[in-house]
């Protein structure tokens, strides 16, 4: 391409990202003698605005509010912060509820939680407990690591596929 | 305004998901919709107070998935469960394992769920409670000579049908004495294959009968009302395509006889909440089939003529309140039909779940549309194909007929294919026009060229 | 069935040409769309059976431009004209030529139109026939000393408003004696600069009305019969935003009384067509303030409740069939509510054209829409903001309330804003929900905080 | 192409390809002297495909078939072939019709027509009459030139903004 044009694929792609986050509909970047110019339409209302937002559910609030590790223990029910730290379900780390139910972090109430944030654990050790049906079920790690995020409160409900623990 | 409970979970999805959501809401009640993974952005979801994801797309793991769905209601502090159609609404167990977890299931007491389940047992209760049969065997058959002494009293063609039977499977038709023995053993054997019991029973054969049922209503306080019947003939293997309120054929003395018997027979046997039998109905005469103790995908069409809502009414019932008006409140006007627009090919029938592009739902005078679809929804491929119910209501059949076919005309389903262009035809069929058709019609009729 | 006509020639766009099409459709009867140049691609015309571009985005040279209509009504061998409401709906020149070239006009007389169309005709005409009035002058006020008189008469507050007026323009208030000469003045000078006529009559001024309307249908064979009320108070600057059937005020007793007196007073005026006399109410008094010689915006809130396809009737009428049926036979059942959705900004009413980009319509039990919209449609900013008519029906008038509060819910107009959180706010609002409120009520409830 | 326009067909297909990817609608990307611009229109639902068709109507049908000037006659409300080819509004020397009415290319029932195709005419002529409320109104040339298509037959009926002539 000495005489034609070069395509900055990643220039570009990052671009439509900024794009994306943004908002914006045109971005123009110029340096020298290069030039380039991205746009898009916004694109018809995506499926989560179709219709009049609900107020914030309490299980809306519970699957946003575990994602924030750090955050004080909030009673289950109250409404998170809009801007929680969002988790890639597809993690591999990512171990989620296999149930619905209610997650516990220690055998029974007062003990010492099964797991710490920095604890290392082995493949098939017990993380929690998971309380469905009057039963008490134990989620295990699926493999070594280190505990790096747990992302649910002791107590809290979960429903199915719930992100619960990060293990890297 | 009356609000018998304050939260109430549907443990269901799609249409019937949101026609039980939009009736609590109307009554202050808040909402839980309970979903699959599949269904996360579905409109029963998007539109429900609260959500909780039950499980994985198999509706074995989500839809059907008791435990989970007991404990979703629990976490939610929901007081009762609505289980709509289909999935766990005639389980047994589980409206037992709902009032044991101290919630209130909506719909009839576990008990009358099984005895309607075992369709011997809902037919001996029927007859003892003097509701009309098809002639037939007083239960199962314990013998090829008990089932050829039977066939002789009511005469050929006769059906031999599983006990525990549902979808035809275990039903077979002897026309004269000569098929008989092997209808016989084909019959036990797949009712052992697919129920995994191969008791059989026997009824008289119609050839040229029409489905009708009775919509009923009982609450705990020992009123039942009934609201007339619907004509669901319209049927393409045992799947119901259009419905009509009133029928065609029925008289409104015959109306009027049938809800009597069927009422009186539903208040001895202490029946509550919604239940439907359905009848054969040939020449004059009805024969009892089965009773479903649950909402109907049908019942719009009786809301329509009756003007009646009838999952408030249901709610309510669950609520311990009382109906608080008699049979003689209740007026039938005009008429109503459903067509049943499914996610398949108008012609092959093969299922087309995938996005549809668009979606726009026809309006105007006497046009109702209970639909979860919207513009960019993904039709999953785990579930039933019905995506929406068209339903109109005008003072006369014709007028009702004429409305459907304008209204189909202005309904857009894009993207995926449909059984609107079959519903088209149906309206401009001068047979089905004439009211004069079996439950076999429909199949001649979609085996017909396009 | 029957079909007055086999063509008819739609001269009107929106949501009402749609209305109309519908009615056509389902009575057999083919239709011609007409429409601008900024409505090629409306509702109306895509479903059409034919349809004609009659001139560019400017009304005045399309939509009011009568020679093309009628060229167009001509060319396509259209028999007959159905105006829908505004435009040349209460033109009489416009309904005799029509009749004058051998077309049905679907409406009644020119007489009637014209007769309506001035208001002091109509008092006159009124008074005559025995329909209430607010007490005023018999007629035009020929000079200020005989304002000063009749106010003396009827007792202030009086108003002065122009003979020839509407949209209240030419109309002033004078609260005491020291207020009659400026109103007086005022007030010509007004009509004379939007009306080209300073004739003004008086009317005592009532301080909290309520806006009732009796809908009435005439045929050609002398059978008039009314289908009750229907309370427009709901207005922010005399346009109606929110009505229902019936009043919350109006017992059935007064609902009769009024409907003998207005059926009577047609037959003797030998009406036709559908019609609506406009009452002011107040302290249980009505006041007939005028007559609409067409179809009303809100006609569907009457067809929920009486069960009633009022443009199938003006149909039928127009081509000279008798109603068929008679005061008795029209029964009431239930209640209505219509909103009126408008492309405006739900506070500053700023118009909002423009294109929309997602359109989801409410279903379910008792909710009906009368809408052209569609995802895609640009709303064009030639004409009327009205968008969508969203009408329930509910047993009571509390249901109707909760229903269209969530029908409103589920409703979606994006990339324009409307007033429907407007009435959401309503429907919430503990005084509408009381039914306490007169023709000043809402102007109050907007300009409050939202 | 020696001194002409250089398609680089690969960059030109690797930016279709992020467009698609991304969302995009447009992007420009410029060096030098060189510039590519890829941009598509994100395929919103076509108006046209929202509604079942309705039967092709005789006044659409009339739309259309003026455009095909070599057809035999046609009655006015036979069924157009559907790809009678277009013809832009916008082009400069077409005469549409000021309102809905009949077309007559002959001042009376036999009489020669005012034009013929090849005809040169000049600003102000007559090129037809319409028809409307009993009254002849005479379509005139805007200006001078040669009628190379006539787009109507005698007698048709026409709708506002219909194509007439074309004058060039």
């Amino acid at each position: 391409m000495s005489n034609g044009v070069t395509v900055d694929a990643d220039a570009i792609r990052k671009l439509a990202e900024i794009l994306r986050d943004t908002d914006l509909t045109e971005i123009e970047v110029a340096e020298k003698d290069a030039r380039i110019r991205v746009a898009r339409v916004i694109p018809a209302p995506a499926p989560a605005q179709y219709f009049a937002a609900p107020a914030m559910a309490p299980m809306q609030a519970m699957a946003a509010a575990p994602a924030q590790a750090a955050a004080p223990a909030a009673p289950a029910a109250a409404p998170a912060p809009a801007a929680a730290p969002s988790l890639d379900a597809s993690h591999p780390g990512l171990v989620t509820s296999p149930m619905v139910g209610v997650a516990y972090l220690s055998p029974e109430p007062g003990s010492a939680p099964y797991i710490t944030l920095g604890a290392k654990v082995t493949a098939g050790q017990t993380l929690l407990l998971i309380e469905a049906m009057k039963t008490f079920n134990q989620i295990k790690a699926p493999k070594a690591g280190t505990v790096t995020r747990i992302l649910i409160d002791n107590g809290t409900p979960v429903e199915y596929g719930e992100p619960l623990v990060l293990v890297e | 305004m009356t609000r018998p409970f304050s939260k109430v979970l549907i443990a269901n999805r799609g249409e019937i998901a949101l026609r039980v959501h939009r009736a609590c809401q109307e009554m202050g009640i808040r909402t839980v919709a309970v979903h699959s993974t599949a269904d996360a952005s579905a409109m029963h979801v998007r539109l429900a107070d609260e959500s909780v994801c039950i499980g994985p797309p198999p509706a074995r793991e989500s839809y059907l998935n008791v435990a989970a769905i007991l404990s979703a209601a629990t976490i939610t502090g929901a007081e009762a469960i609505h289980p709509g159609y289909g999935f766990l609404s005639e389980n047994a167990r589980f409206a037992e394992m709902v009032e044991a977890h101290g919630l209130t299931f909506i719909g009839p007491t576990a008990e009358h769920i099984r005895m309607m389940g075992d369709k011997i047992a809902a037919k001996d209760a029927m007859r003892r409670l003097g509701v009309p049969l098809v002639p037939g065997s007083l239960g199962a058959l314990e013998s090829l000579e008990e089932a050829r002494a039977v066939a002789e009293q009511v005469k050929y063609p006769v059906l031999i049908k599983a006990a525990a039977g549902g979808g035809g499977r275990g039903m077979k038709v002897a026309r004269h004495e000569g098929e008989l023995e092997e209808a016989w053993r084909v019959a036990r054997t797949e009712a052992k294959a697919a129920f995994g019991d191969d008791s059989v029973y026997m009824e008289k054969y119609l050839d040229r009968p029409r489905h009708i049922e009775l919509q009923v209503l009982a609450d705990t306080h020992g009123n039942v009302v009934h609201f007339g019947e619907r004509d669901c003939s319209l049927q393409r293997r045992h799947q119901k395509l259009v419905e009509e309120a009133g029928s065609p054929v029925l008289s409104a003395a015959e109306r009027d006889a049938l809800g009597a018997q069927v009422t009186k027979a539903l208040r001895e046997l202490g029946y509550r909440n919604a239940g439907t039998l359905e009848f054969l109905w040939q020449d004059g005469q009805f024969a009892f089939i089965e009773m479903n103790t649950r909402l109907q995908v049908e019942h719009p069409v009786t809301e329509m003529v009756c003007g009646v809502d009838l999952v408030r009414e249901q709610i309510r019932i669950a609520g311990g309140e009382a109906l608080g008006y008699g049979q003689e409140d209740v007026r039938f006007s005009g008429h109503a039909i459903e067509c049943r627009i499914t996610a398949e090919d108008p012609e092959s029938f093969a299922p087309s779940p995938g996005r549809v592009s668009t979606y726009h739902a026809p309006g105007g005078l006497g046009v109702r549309v209970d639909s979860a679809l919207y513009s960019g929804y993904a039709v999953p491929p785990h579930y039933d194909s019905l995506v929406a119910k068209l339903v109109v209501h005008a003072p006369t059949r014709a007028g009702a007929i004429a409305r459907a076919r304008r209204a189909l005309d202005e309904m857009v389903v894009d993207g995926i294919r449909t059984t609107l262009p079959l519903h088209r035809r149906i309206m401009d069929d001068p047979e089905f026009q004439s009211g004069d058709y079996t439950i076999h019609w429909l199949e001649r009729f979609v085996s017909r060229a396009g």
